[in-house]
């Protein structure tokens, strides 16, 4: 396998991705995960306003199957980091990551988590992507309720593809262990 | 607003004030460090005065100063106290409200600690001495209340660079350039 | 030792079990500390509570804020007067209107401009800060409901806070972060069907609220989980600055908007709710009666508003009518250094408060003659508010410490500014 | 027969799915993922420290009660034929299922008195 196993960066494992097919019982496992995302809500800021608009009735979550918020890491596979993440944030956001039940997949919920917003300075993380992986960027401070929607079923595409960033990285590894044993 | 407040503080503790004013319809009074207690306990006890309500204790950083307009004198220069604490106390019963302002040298920024008398600045000291480095003695536990403790220096001082991170922790596989991926 | 036990003791057991309670039968327990920690439901997501607890007694909790502090004073020196107005939008991120018309009084009060604004503008700056209060009530309602248990009146309730929401957006254009008020008036005016929604939207809250009531007013759980928990007297609260709902739930009878008139609060008839012992519940009724209060005046602003401008016609305030900006090479000029070097506000201090939905809000702003404040410090009530959580959930048991710190509706962007 | 059949289903469907979980399921440990979860901060001090009996005290109380509550079910399925003796003439009515199961009630009751004037299900 010529190409570099290292990184988990879209770019290069699009290119070894498509090499493997996903097979058939990937594919459904991932339309299984796909519809039954249960939420960490990592809510710190304003965006946790417009998070609670989302799963109320009016822009209601609840129809793409994610509404359920499940606050323990052990219980949950989707990370939402809604709002502001400052440097003394940091390492419990890593440690909650970390947590995860394996499957994992995170939504940088809004400007702030996604590079900082207009809070550059000495206090706010330029983005939650300096310490965990993220798999869908929402813009927008807030971002209004359809934005979120709409970046849950790019989610779901992403899921579906197998293209999430711990999808790519069980897969590097199982890759990794095959060329091993060669 | 209450002129009386000003003149009743210059009869009874005269020595103690540098000067007083009032701006914008706050009433100041600029206080000696040596003799702070003393006024704000006279202050709290006294039923004329019963100043029994604490807003807010912060501190202003005078480094390079320049109004605009106004004379050369009123610039920063390097001999000027560089900071200022301003306490702004009210008082419920008398619906009156002065501003304590304690001039601190630059380079040993320290006062009395008002916690005991108002419980309330127990914690907004503790937030000045995290931004600005002001030293507040005989407080409970003066630590840093917003930063972490791995933090070195004082954020809001005027020669603290606003962007100059003191990162925690950073992720291993930390992308040098962010993925340019536009496909979903 | 004779044995002085009666024949009732012995037959029916050595001890009582309250006798048990003394040393030397049980075994003293440790102390086991346990992390409440940024991230919890319970905790809004940005306060750290480590709790030493003796079994289900909390013995001491160590309040850690600071998990949001985002450096509104750095930002707003970097800034220009009309460009803190974001950053303000996004300290008390619950009722954001309340924190522009802060910002532009205190710009105002350094300006000279305090009670020279057209009619219009102090009336519009009103019925949005009121909508907004209703909204931050609504949510730390709700919200602590919910936290409780009780999910159907958080549901209800965001219900009204989405109407409230609409209704903004269509004054502002942002649901949540209006930046709509400027120094020396509002941006915009009111749209055009404005009156009949909001009246429309005020009746039907009224409704929402019977219901509301009627679910949590006289619900045994509710009750039993809110009276008699985090009680604070009236002299605590004065002593470390509490105001606002929590202080009036103490019957501490201070109102920015009555003692400290500002606007056109004078005209309007509105009291003021006070409590009686400052537990959790009587924090609850106040924020209820509270947004019944501001339904009350925002009828009679609907009734009084007069037409007219929205904004000063102050030079130093005021951007130039476009159609001159764009024919005249003064105006363009004088539109390019407004927006550049933002309002020159004369070199002094000033600190310049409203009531804001935790309370006395105030920005004390010291500004040096150019387009930037020098200094720009808020007075944060949750800041205040949440110094006083450390002994208010003090031989409380861990469950209490929920409703405790929902009722005193700290907001992670005020507290940490 | 129908009871092996249940046990069966159940143990198959709870097997089939923990090893779908374990089989199809990507592993990866790492140090952070075993510790407590402590809302994302450092745990600090040992859970085992020594708390007060009255905890051990109230979940055997409940132990007890809840087994009681238990043994109503089977009871309640019976009853209709626990409730009718082979009289002389026919079927007759007879309070046999009642007064069993009024006895057993009763003697937990004379327990709960006990135990509710002992407070030892208060909480102070």
């Amino acid at each position: 396998m010529g190409v570099e196993l290292t990184t988990t960066r879209v770019a290069d494992a699009a290119a070894w991705a498509k090499l493997f097919k996903q097979s058939r019982i990937d594919k459904a496992t991932n339309w299984g995960r796909k519809f039954s995302l249960f939420t960490y809500p990592f809510v710190t800021a304003c965006c946790g306003m417009e998070f609670m608009s989302v799963a109320a009735p009016k822009y209601d979550i609840a129809r793409f199957g994610a509404e359920f918020p499940r606050f323990s890491p052990r219980q949950s596979d989707l990370l939402m980091v809604v709002g502001t993440i400052t440097e003394k944030q940091g390492p419990a956001l890593k440690r909650i990551f970390d947590q995860m039940a394996e499957p994992k997949w995170v939504i940088a919920f809004g400007v702030c988590a996604s590079t900082g917003g207009f809070y550059q300075n000495y206090s706010a993380m330029p983005g939650c992507d300096q310490v965990i992986p993220v798999d869908v960027y929402i813009p927008g401070c807030p971002p209004r309720p359809e934005q979120v929607l709409d970046a849950l079923i790019l989610l779901m595409e992403r899921i579906q593809a197998g293209r999430g960033h711990s999808q790519l990285r069980t897969k590097r590894d199982k890759l990794a262990a095959t060329a091993a044993e060669e | 607003m209450s002129q009386k407040v000003l003149d009743a503080l210059t009869a009874t503790h005269g020595a103690a004030l540098a000067r007083t004013g009032s701006a914008h319809g706050d009433d100041i009074a600029w206080v000696r460090r040596e003799s702070l207690l003393e006024v704000a306990r006279w202050l709290r006890d006294d039923p004329a005065m019963a100043f029994d309500a604490p807003v807010f204790c912060t501190c202003i950083d005078w480094l390079d100063w320049h109004p605009v307009g106004r004379p050369a004198s009123e610039h920063w220069s390097e001999g000027k106290p560089r900071f200022t604490v301003c306490y702004q106390l009210r008082s419920v019963a008398h619906r009156h409200r002065v501003r304590l302002e304690i001039e601190l040298p630059e380079e040993d920024p320290r006062l009395p600690s008002l916690a005991e008398l108002w419980p309330a600045f127990n914690w907004q000291e503790r937030e000045t001495f995290d931004m600005y480095g002001v030293r507040f003695d005989g407080h409970p536990d003066l630590r840093r209340i917003y930063m972490y403790e791995e933090f070195v220096g004082y954020p809001l001082r005027k020669d603290y660079p606003k962007e100059k991170r003191q990162p925690l922790v950073r992720r291993d596989d930390l992308p040098e350039n962010p993925p340019a991926s536009t496909e979903r | 030792m004779p044995d002085t036990r009666t024949l009732k003791q012995l037959v029916l057991g050595r001890k009582d079990v309250q006798d048990l309670s003394d040393n030397e039968q049980e075994l003293p327990p440790e102390l086991m500390t346990v992390n409440m920690g940024p991230s919890h439901p319970a905790m809004h997501g940005t306060v750290r509570i480590v709790l030493t607890v003796d079994g289900e007694r909390v013995v001491r909790g160590d309040v850690q804020p600071g998990y949001l502090h985002r450096c509104f004073e750095k930002e707003s020196e970097h800034a220009t007067y009309t460009q803190v107005f974001p950053y303000t939008d996004r300290l008390n991120y619950v009722s954001p209107m309340i924190n522009n018309v802060g910002w532009a009084m205190v710009g105002e009060k350094l300006l000279g401009l305090t009670g020279k604004l057209p009619r219009r503008t102090e009336y519009i700056r009103v019925i949005v800060s009121e909508m907004s209060r209703m909204t931050d009530h609504l949510t730390c309602v709700g919200a602590s409901a919910m936290e409780l248990g009780a999910f159907t009146p958080f549901r209800y309730l965001l219900k009204c806070r989405e109407w409230l929401y609409e209704l903004l957006e269509k004054v502002s254009g942002a649901r949540l972060t209006h930046s709509y008020v400027r120094i020396g008036g509002v941006s915009k005016d009111l749209p055009s069907d404005f009156h009949a929604d909001l009246t429309l939207a005020l009746d039907r809250i009224e409704g929402v609220l019977v219901e509301c009531e009627g679910l949590l007013n006289n619900n045994k759980i509710f009750y039993d989980r809110m009276s008699g928990i985090g009680v604070m007297t009236r002299e605590h609260a004065i002593a470390t600055g509490c105001v606002g709902p929590i202080a009036r739930a103490c019957g501490v009878d201070y109102d920015v908007r009555r003692d400290y008139p500002y606007s056109i609060y004078p005209e309007l008839e509105f009291d003021v709710p006070l409590g009686t012992t400052g537990d959790c519940l009587d924090r609850y009724l106040v924020r209820l009666e509270e947004i019944k209060q501001s339904i009350r005046m925002l009828r009679q602003c609907l009734a009084q508003i007069p037409d007219g401008p929205v904004m000063a016609d102050d030079h130093r305030v005021a951007l130039p009518p476009k159609r001159d900006t764009y024919n005249t090479i003064e105006s363009m000029i004088r539109h390019f250094k407004h927006i550049m070097d933002g309002v020159r506000v004369p070199p002094g201090e000033a600190y310049a408060f409203v009531e804001g939905g935790n309370g006395e809000l105030g920005f004390f702003v010291v500004a040096d003659g150019t387009g930037r404040p020098y200094k720009a410090y808020v007075r944060s009530p949750s800041f205040v508010h949440l110094s006083t959580a450390g002994d208010l959930i003090r031989d409380h048991l861990i469950a209490d410490v929920v409703p405790i710190f929902g009722m005193i509706n700290m907001i992670g962007g005020e507290c940490d500014k | 027969m129908p009871a092996g059949i249940g046990i069966l289903l159940a143990v198959g469907f709870c097997g089939l799915f923990t090893a779908l979980a374990v089989l199809v399921g990507p592993k990866a440990t790492n140090p952070d993922k075993l510790k407590p979860f402590e809302c994302g901060s450092e745990p600090i001090g040992s859970p085992r420290g020594r708390y007060s009996v009255r905890f051990y005290q109230v979940a055997i109380l409940f132990l007890v009660f809840d087994i009681e509550a238990a043994f109503m079910y089977p009871w309640t399925l019976l009853y209709n034929h626990l409730s009718h003796t082979l009289g002389p003439n026919g079927p007759m009515a007879s309070v046999f299922g009642f007064a069993e199961m009024l006895l057993f009630v009763v003697i937990l009751v004379v327990a709960l008195a006990y135990v509710w004037r002992k407070k030892a299900i208060g909480w102070e």
